[in-house]
């Protein structure tokens, strides 16, 4: 087995520059690595690209590294719920590329699958596949989209092990699992750290392979952004 | 005049039939799920990883790691799974699901739709629709008749930037159902007490319109 | 929950003619779907293509198939341990296409996922890429290759549930959960049928959206190609 | 003359690095794990679909659907996992496995390999070989200096149609440990026993010899 615990969220971010392309786990609130933003943004660490479904609310997730106007970019299919984004974006203080959900994890998959480029009907007829070469495949036209570059993922799993091995609960796994690997350093934080062996080999969503660093976080807030209840009858 | 947002959803539920995988947009869409009929087996998806969507939790029982793509927190039934995105899309681009419903700007009579954004203003992002609507074979779309401004949603061409081309099959507004065909939108229903030339009147597009057609059921 | 169980194996592959394509899943003899295989020999249909990674062996497997002149064509990546399929392929009765085994399997995700075509390294200056579209990436040299087309995949699990959903055992998954939804109608056979809701939902290998129709599958012999062990000591 | 198999499999194995995810090929690739030091962390990947592979079963215990990519049966050891085809493959294209050992019919000066097909004969097929070597960054071929006829298996160009072009970096014969480098093979290692010139004289490629060249620990 090959360790990749580390003992802490400090020792798991080490090697974060000024400038770098990050990618974030996480669909709105559900499923973001929490710790890790946290420690991004004690870090002041600036210019960073980020690839992330979303950018966040205004106090948490990539809203806190918004705040601190850390991010240069922001590579994401949905960036609403965020007052700050929408005053940085407009002021052309952040620079942001939109594209397709489905295009965004493909991306990551075949970053993380050695696949330089793929084809997907997303974004045909549109201004997303302007500047971009496109064909047809049985009758059907197509967008040439390739594998993206990054050099920490940072990732939220729900169990891990010592090994690397992870496994996601619910709707926070998203774009979780295809963003490890993706990147040079892949970073997990799981709500529980188990030894080696604790996990069911065949229930693993994500061998440790994909993992260079995982710790256990603390504190996690998990907000949900829309409580939607309804009554007991 | 015409129906209520809840009526258009009771309206296309119809179209919802027995077996059918189903993906629900945000705003009108999701209230589609209230009114399909329970003696029907349908299975709905949401785009964040989730198939087998049930309602919403009960108080107190809502799971921040439970939500759908409108970051909603919901519960599943028996038979749900949960998966990662690549996979989501894989469901959604490899046509596994039958039916996507969502809801839109503006819809030209060759079947392009514009739901994502408006030049000048704030744009949120695209979020899954490209996807989705460059996959679906079977893609209704709920929205009003007319935008704020009482002006045709329905044209002959989109004037704001496209999220798919030649992609809408159905269209369920307040006033009337449409098929988008060859010559452009086909009447098939009016909603009660609306007439054709009250849907003449806020269609721009080429309006195909057959002797008697008859008022919607709902 | 949409129901895809079927009572029997003779409804399970019903439906297939002379002629069509089909995927099999297994790697060797491990994770074949041995009922639909003994059902396809029953009905004796003919001049088939078969998608398998590999070609079973004299007597059990895909070799029952080719014992009885069933299969015109074999898209394989291994297809040794099988004397009459060596017969058959030198006397040229048998059409064999081989290829990258990574390549069989992206072909097939790519055939589920909806991708018309992807780029991949393997079988570059090689005569697999003869005819091919090549391209560089990043100065790195890949093969366009495309998605399968094909009329059924006959697939097998180890645990299913009635909607469909389907849950694998060590490495009896292999080319089972990528040719699941690849093909016009996806068959698939389990050990063990559960009702819907038995599953964790965390837990699903592939959903039942992938499925049209599942069955449980009657006395498995799952034969051990290369039985190797080691003695207590 | 020179080392046995189980010898070649021995030095191999000092390639092996802590930390490393390796996939070893079938025939001497698959002695190395007997080999490798046990006070570093290693593991071996099978690329139908299984990591963190142990030693074969005891007798009784073996488990028809748990084998390794030779069809053997196998064991796990903690902390390993099973996953499907095409995630394999995906850590193989995606370079996550750090090392790949595996056998050959030819390797050419300029690290071309051909292993899977002799023309007139039956060919059995590739496998995982191409997509190992054309990924991989650090590839180790394990095999004998000459073929059964004698002939040199290190040639200036390869005579049998390619597995992969200009990807091997390391050859481990029964005579010789030797790098591929841009002027040819660099004879870093003599088995015990064996001269430059007994080296030579099996190598039809070009050799690239320093002045002393030590003798392999085994």
């Amino acid at each position: 087995m090959i360790n990749k615990k580390v003992k802490s969220v400090t020792e798991a971010v080490n090697g974060v520059k000024d400038g770098m392309t990050f990618m974030l786990g996480g669909f709105g609130l559900c499923g973001i690595p929490e710790n890790c933003i946290q420690q991004l943004v004690k870090l002041n660490i600036k210019d960073l690209t980020c690839i992330s479904n979303n950018a966040g609310v205004d106090d948490f997730g990539l809203g806190l590294l918004l705040q601190k106007h850390q991010i240069r970019k922001m590579i994401s299919s949905y960036v609403g719920e965020n007052d700050e984004f929408e005053r940085q974006m407009l002021s052309r203080e952040l620079d942001v590329e939109l594209i397709p959900q489905g295009t965004l994890a493909e991306r990551c998959r075949a970053a993380q699958a050695g696949i330089p480029a793929f084809y997907t009907p997303a974004g045909y007829g549109t201004e997303v596949a302007d500047g971009k070469e496109t064909r047809e495949f049985n009758g059907k036209h197509y967008v040439l989209e390739h594998a993206f570059k990054a050099d920490f993922a940072f990732v939220k799993a729900w169990k891990g092990d010592e090994a690397g091995n992870i496994i996601f609960k619910g709707t926070a796994r998203n774009f979780n699992p295809v963003m490890c690997g993706a990147a040079k350093t892949t970073v997990v934080e799981v709500e529980e750290l188990v030894p080696a062996g604790s996990l069911e080999p065949n229930q693993i969503h994500v061998p440790g392979i994909f993992v260079q660093r995982i710790f256990e976080g603390a504190k996690y807030e998990k907000r949900i952004e829309q409580r939607t209840v309804r009554k007991k009858s | 005049m015409g129906l209520s947002k809840e009526q258009i959803a009771q309206r296309i539920a119809k179209e919802v039939k027995d077996g059918y995988y189903v993906n629900l947009g945000i705003g009108i869409p999701t209230l589609v799920a209230n009114y399909v009929r329970d003696d029907i087996s349908v299975e709905f998806q949401s785009e964040n990883g989730v198939l087998g969507m049930g309602p919403f939790p009960f108080e107190g029982e809502e799971d921040a790691d439970i939500i759908n793509a409108g970051k909603q927190t919901i519960t599943t039934l028996p038979g749900a799974s949960f998966f990662d995105s690549a996979l989501s899309f894989g469901m959604i681009r490899g046509q596994h699901v039958d039916l996507t419903i969502l809801g839109a700007m503006e819809v030209a009579q060759n079947g392009d739709i514009a739901n994502w954004k408006i030049p000048g203003k704030m744009v949120k992002g695209m979020g899954g629709a490209m996807d989705l609507v460059s996959s679906a074979e079977n893609i209704i779309v709920a929205m009003m008749h007319t935008n704020r401004a009482g002006e045709s949603k329905l044209l002959r061409e989109c004037s704001l930037p496209l999220t798919g081309v030649g992609c809408v099959k159905k269209i369920v507004t307040n006033l009337a159902v449409l098929e988008v065909t060859r010559e452009g939108f086909l009447l098939l229903e009016r909603a009660p007490g609306v007439s054709v030339d009250d849907i003449k009147a806020v269609t721009e597009g080429n309006l195909l319109v057959s002797d008697e057609v008859p008022e919607m059921q709902v």
